[in-house]
This record gives structure tokens, C-alpha cells and sequence, in this order.
């Protein structure tokens, strides 16, 4: 096995029209990372994320995958990318968590899971569907395949979120402060299975206000501040001596 | 429905009272050039329009024209919305089932079919032609009974729009009245022309009244038969249609006569 | 209007450009543009009888006595499922014959009464209608029409105002009279404006019907101009011009459509000031 | 014995009226399956931000709507009719499209999908964008994109005013023959309910039935489209 790692990004600049809230973030992540982004909200952790499989359209900045750059041409508006074939490999390969779980509200538990394995990637109802399964068996609500979300608590709603994501079988999954939008009893059950997952393994990169999360499972932390990586580091060492002053005010909040 | 109805008309009646006018109001359609049209200042005017006011001062009435659409003229006749019609409307006896008719004003004539030159049209037998008319007319009864089996019949609004249709193509044939054509194709400058030999349909012209008011009927019956008398009616078919028919023998029509008369009395003397 | 027209105005239009000139102010056409009048007026009228039907047939809605609630859910159900047209040609023939009928049973005989083939059964019962009484039957008919869809819209804005803030204004010590008037209707008209407005524009569309009650307006005198003319006597001669009539009246509509438009974003800029009112 | 006469009277109606009514079916039946995905593109290029496909939908829209469809039937077929000459009879075609059956669906088409298109135009900004967003991060095409969330989303949020205008599309179809040639004997119920009221004036039996054909119209395009919205709405439990 190569030491490419599975995503290289260089360098992002992102703005919102007058405001600028991206100012030049790196991030690698290797096979098997569990990176987490944290900071004040407004850092732009969310923002970065989002770059990362464009559903952001960075001003400036590479992004590789595997080692092999996608490539954007300048508009009139921005920039674009050049080839949306590439994209679509980008995003079929690197899977994405929301904060709001997103599930589609009109496909029972189990479409939700298979809809974008059958799409995308052409994948059998059949095969789609024992796939699905046995995601939906690892993150614990296998029992509620033909339920709509509706009927599904939060905590719920992110796990099948996070099984559609597993779906894909992704080289790297991005979580958007997946427990946020949970009341604080269902918070739990989602850590669990992300923590599941990283002991799988997994390579993942998530914006988090869970500082435990952030120190017990991830290797690597980013600490963001007003669109600038303020510390970065081995995140138990950033957590236990934070060397900028911004971080230490920020965790003793 | 009718009790649901009464409390607001029991308040309208308040409102607006029924007023039995003094003034005679006579309908009519006011798009069936020459007999009754809209001039160049939006006033009715027309044959029907010259008559009736001539009508109106023999038998010393206050009269007054104005316009409704063709097809619901006898409804709101017998709904009180005027006392006559004057819109060329033919005396027949579905009509007179309805309503009453004074003495015709203008004499039976010809209905005619008009037609682009260059139309091949077997008059003898009319078959699978499209055939505009304006609709609830005695034309379209008669289109109906006697070439609706193998023909198609496009009935319009208006009289002029089975012009427009003809011109545009949308029909081949049309037909309507005496009179209604001839400026038409007279304008055409040969575009469009008459075909075949015209048709006996409905009876003459006449003013349509309410059922009971014979008495209104009386006076235009008289007046009608002095207009006719002193040459009036016959002016004016002569301003408006030029042709004829007339009720009188004029001079015009007796040197016609005379002139072909002697060209045959010639022939015959040449042999 | 030539006449009136100074030379050195005229001689900068070309010949063709004048006779247009002239034909387009000629006294058809001037009558064309003055019975936009009617257009208005029904609009109008019809706009103030749908408002005091739809207050009346919101009042029954929500009236405590089920009797009045059925006849104010029979007519806005009614109004939804039938056509408008068939309403603006029934109503008036129906009022006029319902009021001939009322005359009728003291004016005819009974004789009369029960043989007439023809309506009303004698002369002296019969009504006569001029066309201003039609145009008022018209936006009579249109008020009904329209009355059904205000009664709906009034009656949703009055479920919408907030019962907290009645609740506040009682436990203020307003009594019920000043808490109806001064805070329910008040606050009603701000939610029922976005409805009123859409009804304003459906009832601007429907004076486009007025012409099949007899009432000479835009559209009566379009369809006269436009159809070919080939009488000198009767006017400029010309062929058949419908379409370009009724395109007059098509921009015609959307114009007066943008202009209302336009007013009931004031309005309800107005009505909703210091109001959260979500916009429909 | 009173109740006999008018028993038959008004049965004698329905059944005279119950030809034409076949037209009324005919004009909304012709009009829908044409008339739905027209608005459908329409709302969609309302919605495009690109403004070349977005200035022409949302103008088309504006005036559709903006105008009474009264005057719309009058404006097409007089427009129809003078290009007869020049397009439809070259083309040979100039039979059916110069007929009120022709016709007749086709500026109910263009109407409908004007009033339509803005239904879905508001429904389509109301989907919700997480689900978009969703179905993007799972690297899925535009269209693969439209037919998972968009297109469901579209169709249920829009449902219930799309019924309405199915009603009003329905009623709307009375107008066809108050401005279209009519031909031999086809007429639509107010056609046919003013020619037997011209007859006798009885205006509460004719009309009264005719009312009663399109309420019962209404009625049932109500009912069907009430099972829609269940089978549309089946996972809001």
C-alpha cells in the first residue's frame, strides 16, 4: 500500500461575498484518521467541511483525492469545477453526516440507505438492499427498515444517516457536528456508534463541540479561529497544554 | 331556490322599481351590416335604424334603438329588457310560438351562399363542405335540416366572423341573408363570390314584440303599411341594399323591364 | 381629433400615421376607451359586495348556531363547486325572475298565472332593465361569486390572530366588544390581505364577462372593432383584426393586474407594520 | 304528483345534459396530462438561475396568469385563424387545428400550466434544502438528484393546490363555446343549459342541473385526488 494519503487539501479560501471566512486551511488525512475540527461557532469549521466534497465551492486552494487533484476552471462568478464526473467520484468516495441528518422524508429507513448505492453506483436492488441491512444492523436499527423517518427519534434519524453514509462504502466520512441538533439523552447513542467506527478503522473527519469525543477518539485535532488554523496537534497533548491563548480560553468554556 | 332568491329581490325591487318606460326601446344586434351596424362614432345606424325612426315618427312614438347580441335578442325581449326587435330577424312560425310579429318590412328574399372563387361547389348536391352560418338563425335551421347529414356546420357568434372564417379558410361555404353579403363581396374585389341560385328561407322581415302587446303592434302595422304605400320602406332598401326587392314598381325597375321587353319583341321581329 | 390637433403637430406625422391617428380616435374607439369605465366600476362594486358578502358568510361560518354554520359552509362549498360563469349568467336572470315573481302573484291574474307559456305570466309583472341596471346585477352576481372566496379567506385570517394576545387584551380588562373590534378585526385584515388580494385578481379577470350581460365594455366594443369591415358607410374599411384587438386586452388585464399588484404591497406594508405576518 | 313531474322533469335534464357534459370531461381530460408536465417545465425554468430560461418562464407566467382566459380564447383563435392560410392548410393540417376540440385544450393548456407552474414554482422553493444537499453529498447528478427529492417533494407540498386547479381547470372548460365556432351539435353543458333556457326560461332547471354536473365534477376530481395526497403524504404517519 502506497502513503498517498486519501485526502490532501491545500490552502482553501472561501468568502461570502465581502466576507472572507475561509483564509487558507490545510488538512491530510491518511487511512484510518479520525480527524476532528473544533472551535467557537463563526470559526468556520462547517464551512471547511463543506469545501471538502463542494458542496462549498472554494475561491482558492487543491484538493486531492487520493493524490489526484480535482481540477477547477475560473467563471465569471467563481470557480467551478472543470469536470463533474470528478466531482461525483469525490463525493461517492468521501460520504457526509449532517448536523440535521437530512434523511429524505418520503423513502422508508431502508430506501434511504439504498436510494444513492442504487443510483450512483449501480449497484442491484438486491445487492443494495443486503448492504443496507447489514449497515443498518451495525448501527442498531435494523428492526425499523420499513419505517419513515418521521417516526424515528433524532438520535435514530442519525444513525440510519450515518448507515446511508457507511452505504457507499466511502474511503472517508465527513461528520457535520452530527450530535447537535439532539437533545442531550440521544447524544450517546450516536457517539457510540462513531466510536464504533473509529475503532473499525474508519477515516473520518468531524466538526464537533463534543470535546470528550474529540480527545478520546481522534488522532489529530484542529483547532480553527476566525478562518485560520490556530493549533493543530495530537489531540490529547493540544487539549492537556494548549499553547495559544485563544485555545485555552476556548476549552476552559 | 326561488325563496333563497326573493328577500334580495323584495330589496332590489326597493332599490330599482320597475318602471313601465313611456319610451318605446327597440333592440337590435348591431353587426349585421346593412341592416344594422355601428358607425364610424360608435352610433347604431343601418337600414333597420332609418326605418324604425321613420316608423316611429309616422306613428308618433319616442322611440329608441339599442344593441344586444344576436343569440339571446328574443330572451331578453321576453325577459322585458326592450319592447321590439328590429335586427333583420325573419317571421317564422318557431318564432311566432314565442312571440309576436308585426307585417314584414322587407319582402321574402333570397338567402345566399358565398364562397372563395375558385371553390368548386356542386350547388345540386353540397356534400362533405364545411359550412359557416351565424348561429340561431333561420339559416342555421335550415343548414342543419338539409345539409347537416353530409356536410359539417360551423355556427358563430356574429355574422361577420363566417366572413372572417371564409377568408381565413376555416370554412368553404357560408350563408346568410339577403343583403349581408353583397357589400362583402362586392369589396372583395372577385376574392369571394356568390354561388348557386339563393334559397327561399323564413318568411319576410318584421318587428318582434311581446306576445301581449298587440297594441304596439297595431300602431307599427300601420305605420309600416303607410311607409309602404308612400315609397319610405322602398327608399330605403334603395339607400341600403340598391337592388331591390322593392314593394313598389318604381320607374327604375319598370325601364328595365320595358328596355328588355322590346329587346325581345326585336328578336323576335329579326326572325 | 385631428381638428384639434395644431400644423405643426401634424406635420410630423406622415399621411399613414395620421389616418391611423384618425382612425384610432374615431368615435368607436373613443367609446372603446371610455367603457373601460365599466370595466373599472364592476371591479370596484363587486370588489365592496364581495367584502360584505364574505363578512356575512364568514360571520355564519363561525357562528355558534349550527343552522347558520351550515348555510355559511353551503355557500362558500357551492361557490367552489361551480363554475363562475354559470353563477354571473344565473344570478341575474334569476333575480329579475324572482322579482317578477314576486309582482306577478299581486299583479296577474290567477288565470294568467297558471296558462302563461312565456315569462312573467302578464305584461304587468315584466321589469324592464336598462343597461346600468344589468351592470348592477353584474357586479351583484360577481359579488356573490367572490363573496364565498372572501368569506373563506376572512374566516381562515380570523382563526389566525393569535389567541394570546386576545387572551392579554381581556386580562387587560377589555371587554368582548373592544377586544373584537380593537384586536380580532384589527390584526384579521393583516392575515386576510395576501387572500384578498389574490380575489381582487381573479375579479378583475371575471369583468371580462360582463359583455355576455349586455354590458357594452372593453371587450364588447373589442370584439366590434376588431371583426372585418366592409362597409364605407360603417367605417375605415379593413380585414379582420380580432387578434390585434384582443391582444389590446390581453396587456390591458396584465397591466391592471401589475398595478394592483403593486397597491396591495403597499396595503399590506401598511396593515402589517410591527406584525410577524408570514407571507403566503 | 307534483314531485313525479319535476322528478322526471329533472331526470329528463340530466340525461339531455349528460352529452355535453362528455365535453366539459373531454376539454380537462385533454388538458392535464398535457397541461401537468408543461407547468412542471415551466416552474423549473422559473426556478433556473439562469436568467435566459428564467426571464421567459417567469414572463410567460406573469401574463398568463395576469390576464382573464376569457379573452386568451378569443386572442387564439383569432390568431389561429389567420394563420390558417399561411401554416396549418400548406401543412394540411388546418382540419383539427381550427376545431374547439383542437383548440379548446390547447389555451387551456397554456392556461393551466401558467397557474400550475406557479403551484410548483412555490413548492419548489419550500423542499427542503438539507434533503437537496443530502442527496448531492452522495455524489448524485442533477437528475438523479431531481428524481429522489425534488420531484416527490414537489409533487407532495404541491398537491393540494394542484387539486384546486384541476377544479378550476374543470370549470374553466365552460368557456370553451362561449368564444369557439360551435360545430353540427357539439356543445358543452352552459352551451347546451343556454339553449334549452332560450326555449323556455325555466333558468333553475338548466342551469340548476348543469350546476349539479359540475359539482358532481368537482366532487370527484376531489375525492381522487384526496387518495393522492394519502398515498403522497403515506410517511407523515
Amino acid at each position: 500500500m502506497s502513503n498517498t494519503p486519501i485526502l490532501e487539501i491545500t490552502n482553501i479560501h472561501k468568502r461570502f461575498g465581502d466576507l472572507e471566512v475561509l483564509h487558507g486551511i490545510s488538512l491530510t488525512a491518511e487511512k484510518g484518521d479520525v480527524i476532528s475540527l473544533i472551535g467557537s461557532s463563526g470559526s468556520g469549521k462547517s464551512t471547511f467541511l463543506r469545501c471538502i466534497n463542494l458542496l462549498e465551492m472554494p475561491e482558492q486552494g487543491e484538493i486531492a483525492l487520493d493524490g489526484k487533484n480535482i481540477d477547477f476552471k475560473n467563471i465569471k462568478s467563481g470557480r467551478i469545477a472543470t469536470d463533474e464526473n470528478q466531482v461525483k467520484n469525490l463525493r461517492s468516495r468521501i460520504s457526509m453526516v449532517f448536523q440535521q441528518f437530512n434523511l429524505w422524508s418520503h423513502l422508508t429507513i431502508l430506501q434511504n440507505v439504498t436510494e444513492a448505492p442504487m443510483r450512483v453506483q449501480g449497484l442491484s436492488r438486491a445487492e443494495a438492499e443486503e448492504i443496507g441491512m447489514a449497515f443498518l444492523e451495525k448501527v442498531g436499527i435494523a428492526q425499523k427498515a420499513d419505517s419513515y423517518p418521521s417516526s424515528l427519534s433524532g438520535g435514530q434519524q442519525q444513525r440510519v444517516a450515518i448507515a446511508r453514509a457507511l452505504a457507499m462504502r466511502p474511503e472517508a466520512i465527513l461528520f457535520d457536528e452530527p450530535t447537535s441538533a439532539l437533545d442531550p439523552e440521544l447524544v450517546g447513542e450516536v457517539l457510540g456508534v462513531m466510536r464504533k467506527l473509529a475503532e473499525e478503522g474508519t477515516t473520518m473527519i468531524v466538526v464537533t463541540h463534543e470535546m470528550d469525543f474529540a480527545r478520546d477518539v481522534s488522532n489529530k485535532a484542529l483547532f480553527l479561529h476566525q478562518g485560520k488554523i490556530e493549533e493543530s496537534g495530537v489531540p490529547l497533548e493540544m487539549f492537556n497544554s494548549p499553547k495559544t491563548e485563544r485555545l485555552q480560553q476556548f476549552l476552559s468554556n | 331556490m326561488k325563496k333563497i332568491i326573493l328577500p334580495v329581490a323584495l330589496a332590489l325591487s326597493v332599490l330599482t322599481t320597475p318602471v313601465m318606460a313611456d319610451k318605446i326601446r327597440i333592440a337590435t344586434e348591431g353587426a349585421y351590416a346593412p341592416w344594422n351596424f355601428l358607425d364610424d362614432d360608435g352610433k347604431l345606424a343601418g337600414f333597420e335604424i332609418d326605418l324604425g325612426n321613420a316608423l316611429c315618427a309616422e306613428a308618433k312614438l319616442d322611440c329608441e334603438f339599442k344593441a344586444n347580441e344576436w343569440d339571446s335578442i328574443i330572451p331578453n325581449l321576453i325577459a322585458g329588457n326592450y319592447n321590439a326587435i328590429m335586427a333583420g330577424m325573419s317571421i317564422t312560425a318557431e318564432r311566432q310560438k314565442k312571440i309576436l310579429f308585426s307585417n314584414e318590412y322587407y319582402p321574402v328574399n333570397k338567402s345566399k351562399l358565398a364562397t372563395e372563387s375558385g371553390t368548386k361547389v356542386d350547388v345540386d348536391n353540397i356534400k362533405g363542405m364545411k359550412i359557416g352560418v351565424q348561429g340561431a338563425t333561420v339559416q342555421a335551421d335550415w343548414l342543419e335540416k338539409n345539409l347537416g347529414a353530409d356536410n359539417t356546420i360551423k355556427s358563430y357568434e356574429k355574422s361577420d366572423q363566417t366572413v372572417a372564417a371564409l377568408y381565413g379558410g376555416e370554412v368553404d361555404i357560408v350563408l346568410a341573408g339577403d343583403g349581408a353579403y353583397d357589400e362583402v363581396i362586392a369589396a372583395s374585389k372577385g376574392k369571394l363570390v356568390f354561388v348557386g341560385p339563393g334559397y327561399d328561407i323564413g318568411g319576410g322581415i318584421g318587428i318582434g314584440m311581446l306576445k301581449t302587446n298587440t297594441e304596439l303592434a297595431g300602431k307599427f302595422n300601420a305605420a309600416i303599411a303607410t311607409l309602404k304605400a308612400n315609397g319610405t320602406v322602398d327608399t330605403l332598401i334603395k339607400k341600403y341594399f340598391k337592388k331591390g326587392p322593392f314593394y313598389s314598381v318604381t320607374m327604375d325597375s319598370l325601364k328595365d323591364k320595358i328596355s328588355a321587353l322590346s329587346a325581345r319583341v326585336d328578336a323576335l321581329e329579326k326572325k | 381629433m385631428l381638428e384639434i390637433m395644431p400644423d405643426w403637430l401634424l406635420s410630423w406625422f406622415s399621411d399613414d400615421s395620421l389616418e391611423m391617428i384618425d382612425y384610432l380616435t374615431n368615435g368607436k374607439h373613443l367609446t372603446w376607451y371610455a367603457s373601460v369605465r365599466y370595466t373599472l366600476f364592476a371591479a370596484v362594486l363587486s370588489a365592496l359586495f364581495a367584502i360584505g358578502f364574505g363578512l356575512i358568510g364568514a360571520a355564519l361560518k363561525q357562528s355558534g348556531f349550527f343552522l347558520f354554520r351550515w348555510i355559511g359552509n353551503f355557500y362558500t362549498a357551492i361557490v367552489r363547486g361551480i363554475p363562475d360563469i354559470l353563477f354571473i349568467l344565473f344570478f341575474p336572470l334569476a333575480i329579475e325572475q324572482g322579482v317578477e315573481y314576486f309582482i306577478a302573484r299581486s299583479k296577474c291574474t290567477a288565470e294568467q298565472i297558471a296558462t302563461s307559456v312565456n315569462w312573467p305570466p302578464c305584461e304587468a309583472a315584466q321589469w324592464f332593465l336598462t343597461t346600468n341596471d344589468y351592470l348592477l346585477m353584474a357586479c351583484l352576481s360577481l359579488g356573490l361569486v367572490y363573496g364565498a372566496f372572501v368569506a373563506n379567506v376572512i374566516y381562515g385570517a380570523l382563526q389566525a390572530v393569535p389567541k394570546g394576545q386576545l387572551e392579554a387584551a381581556s386580562a387587560y380588562g377589555f371587554n368582548q366588544k373592544q377586544i373584537f373590534w380593537k384586536f380580532k378585526i384589527r390584526q384579521m385584515w393583516a392575515y386576510a390581505l395576501p387572500g384578498l388580494s389574490n380575489i381582487w385578481m381573479l375579479l378583475i379577470k371575471a369583468t371580462a364577462f360582463l359583455s355576455l350581460l349586455q354590458v357594452t365594455d372593453i371587450v364588447y366594443w373589442a370584439g366590434l372593432l376588431g371583426t372585418a369591415n366592409y362597409f364605407p358607410s360603417a367605417g375605415m374599411v379593413h380585414p379582420n383584426w380580432n387578434f390585434q384587438y384582443y391582444f389590446v386586452l390581453f396587456v390591458f388585464y396584465i397591466l391592471l393586474t401589475m398595478v394592483s399588484e403593486k397597491f396591495f404591497n403597499m396595503l399590506q406594508a401598511k396593515a402589517s407594520r410591527g406584525m410577524s405576518v408570514v407571507e403566503r | 304528483m307534483i314531485d313525479a313531474i319535476m322528478n322526471s322533469a329533472i331526470i329528463q335534464e340530466i340525461i339531455l345534459l349528460a352529452k355535453p357534459a362528455l365535453f366539459n370531461a373531454y376539454f380537462a381530460l385533454a388538458s392535464i396530462p398535457i397541461g401537468f408536465p408543461f407547468a412542471i417545465f415551466l416552474a423549473l425554468g422559473k426556478f433556473s438561475t439562469n436568467k435566459w430560461i428564467s426571464l421567459p418562464a417567469r414572463a410567460f407566467i406573469y401574463a398568463f396568469r395576469g390576464s382573464p382566459l376569457f379573452i386568451q380564447f378569443f386572442m387564439f383563435y383569432a390568431l389561429m385563424l389567420s394563420l390558417n392560410k399561411v401554416l396549418w392548410k400548406p401543412w394540411g393540417i388546418d382540419e383539427w387545428v381550427l376545431h374547439p376540440l383542437f383548440i379548446g385544450p390547447f389555451v387551456l393548456i397554456l392556461n393551466t400550466g401558467a397557474y400550475a407552474a406557479e403551484i410548483f414554482y412555490g413548492a419548489l422553493r419550500t423542499i427542503p434544502k438539507g434533503e437537496v444537499e443530502a442527496a448531492k453529498a452522495m455524489g448524485m447528478s442533477k437528475s438523479q438528484v431531481f428524481k429522489t427529492v425534488t420531484w416527490p417533494n414537489m409533487l407532495r407540498l404541491s398537491w393540494p393546490a394542484y387539486t384546486n386547479e384541476m377544479v378550476f381547470l374543470f370549470h374553466s372548460t365552460s368557456l370553451v363555446y362561449f368564444t369557439l365556432p360551435v360545430i353540427n351539435e357539439q356543445k358543452d353543458l352552459m352551451n347546451k343549459a343556454g339553449e334549452l333556457f332560450e326555449k323556455d326560461y325555466n333558468i333553475y332547471l338548466h342551469f340548476g342541473v348543469a350546476g349539479l354536473y359540475f359539482l358532481i365534477a368537482s366532487l370527484i376530481i376531489f375525492y381522487l385526488s384526496e387518495l393522492m395526497r394519502r398515498r403522497l403524504n403515506r410517511h407523515l404517519a
